[in-house]
């Protein structure tokens, strides 16, 4: 009997735990629908999705890092670099325009996992410093800025950004791709519960015989790859290499893996509360903006609060 | 008779910062026996371990292993937030057609197979959310599920209860008819006759003796562990709790209807100062939970908990404040602060009471600390050492002293004998005893029955999260205790 | 012309906005986009501003377009990228979305707008876009540019430099951010501007990210290693007051010992400048309105409009400083 | 060398500095350096704290910026109700940091997350959005003056540094602040006051941050909230952790958080002084960070 009480209680409280965000997404979507009547315009929710498709590739990534207890900071200026090594690529066609971004990146976060696994070097400082690092490679490349290499306005690397289906973008379709077997990866391979093991117990889970180093440095790498191709797609988006973008992402991409459920100390997360901390703070802000005239100082203070309101209320709800 | 080694260690020798954990250790073990390691808190036997399973390299010596090893650590090394199964088959899971996890089928095997070690939880929950001994269970069955060739326990039973411990005895008799070799580490003495062949002792890091177990008696394999003459230890029984003790008749605790969802449904208890009231039950049947109630770590669904017939409020701070002090039973998520020294953890809860205006007197401090660690032999290279450094038992003194030293009226003890070794237990409990004959209400939760009989005045048994019977006096024998405790037992016997 | 003298009457100063047509190529009329009529009285306009107004650029520039806007009777959508290119791409999708008809861009880089012009080129929506000139086809992508020439105001610091030097001296430069192609334009002018004065060195170029107190930090370390620095090209105007109060605690006197020359105009730098520890500051124009809705309006007549139109930008130096200050933004 | 780390890294950097870089041996230049150093190390004492008990506060920044926007608001009723002004909301903000982490159970990085977003755009609500130029002398005195030959702010710094040394290391606060951040629900099971302590320590970190944004708005001689503090969060972290305060909490250094920023001023001093591209400068600090950190990381 008591074993019965037991178990509904705890199948409930995860249900909410799942879904705190969902249900904070369902309201705002719900609301915003039938306050703002361009809200729920195709063309709107298509333009949504497309912007949260390139957040999307950037949070998965961290998704996987966060739940090895770990943190990526680099994921932002990783970012940028894709994009412009995508745009000095694209002259030397589709292949290299693809490949360099996520090669050179993958290497960047390749880097973070080795330090971070073989020296017992704290993760935020690694890829504060890999942040550093990238901005500053990214500035050589450009000679300081000065260069904002072009891609071809009929190159098939265009076409990868900027192709649709139905009028949905490219992007969005290989986000969701790459998230399903995100997925996948995390719930269904051993590769899936080591990451989980090593942010649960670190200790532990050497003990359990997990193979620790190899599955922090697998994660890094796959968090820089996922930033570089994120920066790569934003590039064939843009059809150019631009060199400000990204300043900040990384607290973005932290922000939405940790609304979607994703202990920020590790052990526990799901890739589908990723995607819907994505879709959260993609709508908010299309919320900000379908408020219209609403002064640039607010639309921070707004956005803070928002924040706020959403975390609380997914802490409410866990309770 | 034993022929050939499996593990063969020659003088090894094992350094951590200036502490020397092991020195020039010689340890065989024979294909298909059941060794016994023992020693005092400290002495180097979850080091040995850590060297044999290749966790620790040593300084010097050799390590010969021949065949799988497969381990249960003292401290429970599993993953809370992780379910239960993927514990358990974490590695090793159940495939389906494509390579992926067959999450169906690993949930089902795992049922099944924790069914066989009396382990009904939902296997999908995550495995924090059991008692710490379902969790060396659990521990236990993924080490043994492992076709290993040697099995090593330490100390595995330091947190199960009669039933569970004869359950993993069985287990330790299955795989010794299979042809395991097992090393079990306990400070339990008659499971170690029970199934042990061969003992070998550890003390201060040395091997001073191997050899069959059976032919050596008890009282001089702990003259040995504790380098003290038989005729000094002869002195002390299994437990080294006094007469009554004398109560006084009001009560210092009340606790009235306490209830908190799902796991505590109306409890009371009452204990008077001088008094040692005792806590029994099975796992799982709500012990922790009531002491972690009365203490107000635990959110309340209803009741009360008077000191003095005074209310206090439902928060740890306030319940310290009003003389209740809890030592935990899982020290090592919610007893020690790792980082800290030894002197940092033990005056932790006292601090207030020993700065002004909020400035720490050094030494008030270290007045406090110098006695504690003489008084409970607590075996630090000194007060600076951090306490992440000790050995388990080590680290329980440390938490004793820690809750002593505040000078608390109530005292719960959660398993304060957990992993303390022969010498320090007799101490502890003597210590128990005296607190009590000073006038302390002591509230004692023990897997060890004997333990409880001995050394409470009052015995309440808990099932289910509720009172199942209060024992007092002549009712203080083992049938009345196991009878009471066991009345679900008996059912569950009878529907099989 | 009529429409200069205009543009002088809204910006309320003699001499500080006087736009001048600069026609570069072939111009784009309305005939040759094929873009439907719309009449600015009671139009939708959209406006995309690119940075939050905190910074008196900016805060000149939204004021002008939101003023003239209210002048012609159009109804200005307004929206900001909060310095984030993706947002301003959906800023300005959204904008056509919510029914603008025509639009006014002041874009947060050069590269990188195409998938919000293809959206306005869509609907047939015509583009104005200010202060940056972006990568992209004019009359195609875009109907035409309205800014003033970063080289050029480099060049014209330069001058101002060499002016207040007599050509000798040892110059640091205070860069803006890294990245950004106003940066890359003003240094290039500056240089360009510089290079046939052999007298003039640069002995230091560092970032100060268009910031004051940064710029302030970097020119007290500047001027602890090179003492001897007798002159400071700041990429804009708060960085350049940040060195005035770094010279100033480092016992110097800015606009004597050391001359200081920065770009925007802004209302505290030209009162520095009047106050004599400044040396010159070339105007940026912010001032963007009246230019942009006759661009619009003269679009909807039918009438060819220039691929770029340089807006004029003035030139403030202690000789007008404080007879101008009031121009000053 | 291992808890050395910083300390050997620092004298490297000033080595090199007294070899190969004009000027670098004068008054002047070492007083320039403590000056720039002085709001981040403030800042960076708060953090410390705050890292101690497992946490982190990103907020800093935006309270810099909103003690900045609140000076020009009340400056006309005088230097001290102005900075008592901006104490307070530094003060506010930080407990509300800390109640959103104490009582509310979320964790450190969102919950300061959302005021790092908030608080700027609230600055710069609060501002106009303007920044405004300061003629008060005796509040610009502050950040430009100096008392026997030290500059003010350093002297602050330095105070603030033995205060919070003091803090940590001889008080009762001070100690449970290490037991919550090595072990939180072992410091509640020992009675610890563990949610004041909390709200303690981010209302400490909160005040110290509004002075660093006090102290470095009078040196700006403007109130600029647009720019005041910007990454500031990511500087005293950084300084912080080459300093050898772990970010897992449970340990305060406070003389190496001192270092740490020293080192990081030098860091930076160094790089401007040889005209490094911005480019080539990101890539060595990345480099002397990895490197520092690695010296001081704890050794498994
Ligand atoms: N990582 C470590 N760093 C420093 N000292 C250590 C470390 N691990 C163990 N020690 C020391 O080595 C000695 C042996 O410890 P060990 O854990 O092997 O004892 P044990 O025999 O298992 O004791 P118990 O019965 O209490 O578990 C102790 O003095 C302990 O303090
Ligand atoms: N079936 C269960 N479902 C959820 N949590 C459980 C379950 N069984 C035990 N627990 C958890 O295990 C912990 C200890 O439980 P409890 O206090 O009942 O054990 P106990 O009687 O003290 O046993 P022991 O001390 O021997 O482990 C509690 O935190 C409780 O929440
Ligand atoms: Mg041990
Ligand atoms: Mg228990």
């Amino acid at each position: 009997m008591t074993m019965t009480t037991t178990r509904t209680a705890a199948a409930r409280t995860k249900v909410l735990q799942r879904q705190g965000a969902a249900v904070a997404l369902v309201l705002m979507v719900a609301v915003s629908w039938l306050v703002f009547p361009r809200f729920g315009s195709p063309d709107n929710l298509r333009d949504l999705a497309l912007q949260g498709s390139f957040l999307a590739v950037i949070a998965l990534g961290m998704t996987f890092v966060i739940i090895t207890g770990g943190i990526d900071l680099s994921v932002g200026s990783v970012y940028a670099l894709g994009g412009v090594l995508a745009a000095w690529g694209s002259q030397h066609g589709f292949l290299v325009a693809l490949l360099l971004p996520l090669v050179v990146c993958g290497l960047i976060g390749l880097v973070n996992g080795l330090l971070i696994a073989r020296t017992s070097m704290a993760p935020f400082i690694v890829t504060l410093a890999s942040l550093l690092f990238a901005r500053g490679l990214l500035l050589v490349i450009t000679d300081e800025g000065a260069n904002t290499y072009q891609i071809a306005a009929d190159s098939a690397f265009v076409e990868l950004g900027r192709g649709t289906v139905f009028g949905f973008g490219y992007p969005i379709f290989i986000a969701a791709v790459l998230c399903v077997l995100g997925g996948v990866v995390l719930n269904r391979t051993s590769f899936g519960q080591n990451v989980f093991a090593t942010g649960g117990a670190e200790q532990s889970a050497v003990l359990m015989g997990v193979p620790l180093a190899k599955t922090k440095i697998i994660v890094y790498t796959a968090s820089g790859t996922l930033a570089g191709l994120a920066g790569a797609l934003t590039a064939a988006y843009l059809q150019s290499g631009v060199t400000v973008i990204g300043v900040g992402l990384e607290l973005d991409a932290i922000a939405v893996v940790v609304i979607g459920g994703t202990l920020l100390t590790g052990g526990m997360g799901t890739v589908l509360g990723t995607v819907i901390g994505v879709a959260l703070i993609k709508v908010i802000q299309n919320v900000i903006n379908q408020i219209g005239t609403l002064d640039s100082n607010y639309q921070s203070v707004v956005s803070g609060v928002f924040l706020l309101v959403v975390v609380v209320l997914q802490r409410v709800l866990r309770r | 008779m034993p022929t050939e080694p499996v593990i063969e260690v020659a003088g090894v020798t094992k350094t951590f910062a200036g502490v020397r954990a092991l020195s020039d250790v010689d340890f065989t073990l024979h294909r298909g026996e059941v060794h016994a390691l023992v020693g005092e808190n400290g002495a180097g036997k979850s080091t040995l371990i850590k060297v044999l399973t290749g966790i620790h390299t040593p300084d010097s010596g050799h390590v010969r292993r021949d065949g799988r090893i497969s381990t249960i650590y003292q401290e429970v090394n599993l993953v809370p937030l992780m379910s239960v199964s993927a514990n358990l088959f974490l590695g090793r899971e159940p495939r389906t057609r494509f390579g992926l996890i067959d999450r169906a089928r690993r949930d089902a095997d795992a049922a099944e197979l924790l069914s066989g070690y009396g382990i009904t939880a939902d296997v999908r929950s995550p495995l924090g959310t059991l008692a710490v001994g379902e969790q060396q269970m659990v521990a236990l069955a993924r080490a043994v599920e492992t076709d290993a060739d040697v099995v090593i326990m330490d100390e595995p039973t330091s947190s199960l209860e009669p039933r569970e411990v004869e359950t993993l005895l069985d287990v330790v008799r299955k795989l010794h008819e299979s042809g395991i070799a097992i090393i079990y580490v306990s400070h339990r003495m008659d499971e170690l006759y029970r199934i042990c062949d061969r003992v070998t002792v550890l003390r201060d890091g040395r091997s001073v003796h191997s050899g069959p177990l059976r032919d050596l008696p008890r009282i001089e394999l702990v003259s040995l562990m504790l380098g003290r003459s038989v005729n000094e230890i002869e002195k002390h029984g299994t437990t080294a709790f006094g007469e009554d003790h004398h109560a006084d008749t009001q009560p210092v605790l009340e606790a009235r209807g306490l209830t908190s969802k799902p796991r505590v449904n109306g409890v009371d208890v009452t204990i008077r100062p001088g008094e040692v009231v005792g806590l029994a039950g099975l796992l799982g049947s709500g012990r922790t939970e009531t002491a972690k109630a009365i203490i107000g770590a635990l959110p309340l669904d209803g009741g009360t908990v008077l000191v003095a017939g005074t209310p206090v409020p439902r928060n740890v701070k306030a319940a310290t404040r009003a003389g209740i002090s809890m030592l935990a039973e899982d020290r090592k998520t919610e007893g020690i602060i790792p980082n800290l020294s030894v002197r940092e953890n033990i005056v932790l809860a006292a601090l207030p009471r020993l700065s002004r205006f909020g400035v720490i007197s050094r030494s008030k401090q270290d007045r406090i600390v110098d006695t504690f660690i003489t008084r409970l032999r607590i075996k630090v290279s000194s007060p600076e050492q951090k306490v992440a450094e000790l050995s388990g038992g080590n680290q329980q003194k440390v938490l004793l002293a820690r809750w002593l030293c505040t000078e608390p009226r109530i005292l719960l003890l959660d398993e304060p004998t957990r992993g303390i070794d022969v010498g320090a237990k007799a101490e502890v409990q003597a210590l128990i005893d005296e607190l009590a004959r000073e006038g302390l209400a002591v509230l004692l939760i023990s897997s060890e029955l004997d333990e409880l009989l001995d050394g409470a005045d009052r015995l309440v048994v808990l099932r289910d999260g509720a009172v199942a019977g209060e024992l007092e006096g002549a009712e203080l024998t083992r049938e009345h205790v196991l009878k009471a405790i066991a009345a679900e037992v008996m059912d569950d016997a009878d529907s099989h | 012309t009529a429409r200069e003298s205009q543009q002088t009457t809204t910006s309320g100063g003699p001499a500080a906005s006087a736009a001048q047509n600069q026609s570069t190529g072939p111009g784009c009329s309305r005939s040759k986009t094929g873009y439907p009529q719309v009449d600015l009285k009671g139009a939708v306009v959209g406006f995309s501003q690119s940075e939050k107004e905190a910074n008196p650029f900016r805060t000149a520039e939204t004021q002008s377009i939101e003023d003239e806007a209210a002048k012609r009777g159009a109804e200005l959508l307004y929206t900001n990228a909060q310095s984030d290119l993706n947002k301003q791409i959906s800023d300005i999708k959204s904008l056509i979305d919510r029914g603008a008809k025509l639009l006014i861009v002041a874009p947060l880089n050069s590269d990188g707008l195409q998938p919000a012009f293809d959206a306005a080129k869509a609907k047939q929506v015509p583009v104005v876009t200010i202060d940056r000139k972006v990568t992209a086809q004019p009359c195609t992508d875009y109907l035409t540019f309205i800014g003033s020439d970063f080289v050029e105001q480099g060049k014209r610091a330069a001058q101002q430099m060499i002016k207040a030097t007599g050509g000798t001296g040892k110059i640091a430069i205070l860069l803006g951010a890294s990245g950004n192609n106003v940066t890359v334009d003003r240094t290039k002018g500056f240089k360009d501007g510089i290079a046939g004065t052999p007298g003039l060195t640069v002995v230091a170029e560092q970032t100060g990210e268009f910031d004051r107190s940064k710029g302030q930090a970097v020119m007290e370390q500047l001027i602890q290693s090179n003492p001897d620095i007798t002159a400071v090209y700041a990429e804009n105007d708060e960085m350049g007051i940040g060195a005035v109060t770094a010279l100033k605690a480092a016992g110097k006197q800015p606009g004597k010992d050391v001359k200081i020359v920065s770009i925007d105009g802004t209302r505290n730098a030209v009162q520095l400048l009047a106050d004599g520890s400044y040396t010159a500051v070339v105007e940026s124009n912010p001032r963007f309105g009246p230019l942009a809705f006759d661009t619009l309006e003269k679009f909807g007549k039918g009438e060819e409009i220039p691929q770029t139109i340089v807006i004029s930008d003035d030139e403030y130096d202690a000789a007008n400083a404080s007879q101008k200050l009031a121009n000053a933004y | 060398m291992q808890d050395n780390g910083v300390y050997v890294a620092v004298g490297v950097l000033l080595l090199f500095n007294a070899l190969f870089t004009a000027n670098f041996l004068t008054l002047g230049n070492f007083t320039t350096q403590l000056v720039q150093a002085a709001p981040v190390l403030i800042v960076a004492l708060g953090m410390a704290l705050v890292i101690g008990t497992e946490g982190v506060d990103l907020s800093v920044g935006a309270v810099m910026a909103l003690a900045a926007a609140i000076i020009p608001l009340y400056l006309g009723a005088g230097p001290l109700v102005a900075i008592t002004m901006a104490l307070a909301v530094g003060l506010l903000a930080g407990a509300f940091n800390g109640f959103l982490v104490a009582k509310v159970g979320i964790q450190p990085i969102v919950a300061t997350l959302a005021l790092l977003v908030g608080g700027r755009g609230l600055a710069l609500v609060i501002a106009d959005g303007q920044l405004v130029q300061l003629h008060d002398q005796a509040f610009l005195e502050l950040g430009t003056g100096e008392v026997a030959g030290a500059p003010i702010s350093v002297l602050i710094a330095g105070v603030l540094a033995l205060a919070v040394a003091a803090l940590t290391n001889r008080t009762t606060f001070g100690r449970q602040l290490v037991a919550v951040g090595g072990n939180r629900k072992a410091a509640t099971l020992a009675g610890l006051p563990v949610n004041r302590v909390l709200i303690g320590v981010y209302a400490i970190t909160g005040v110290l941050a509004a002075v660093a944004g006090v102290l470095a708005t009078s040196r700006l001689g403007a109130s600029d909230p647009a720019d005041m503090g910007l990454l500031m969060e990511l500087s005293a972290i950084t300084a912080v952790v080459v300093g050898g305060t772990p970010l897992t909490g449970g340990k305060v250094r406070v003389l190496g958080t001192v270092f740490g920023v020293v080192l990081m001023q030098l860091v930076r001093a160094t790089l401007i002084k040889h005209n490094l591209p911005d480019s080539i400068a990101q890539m060595i600090q990345a480099a002397i960070i990895i490197a520092a950190v690695y010296v001081a990381r704890e050794r498994r």
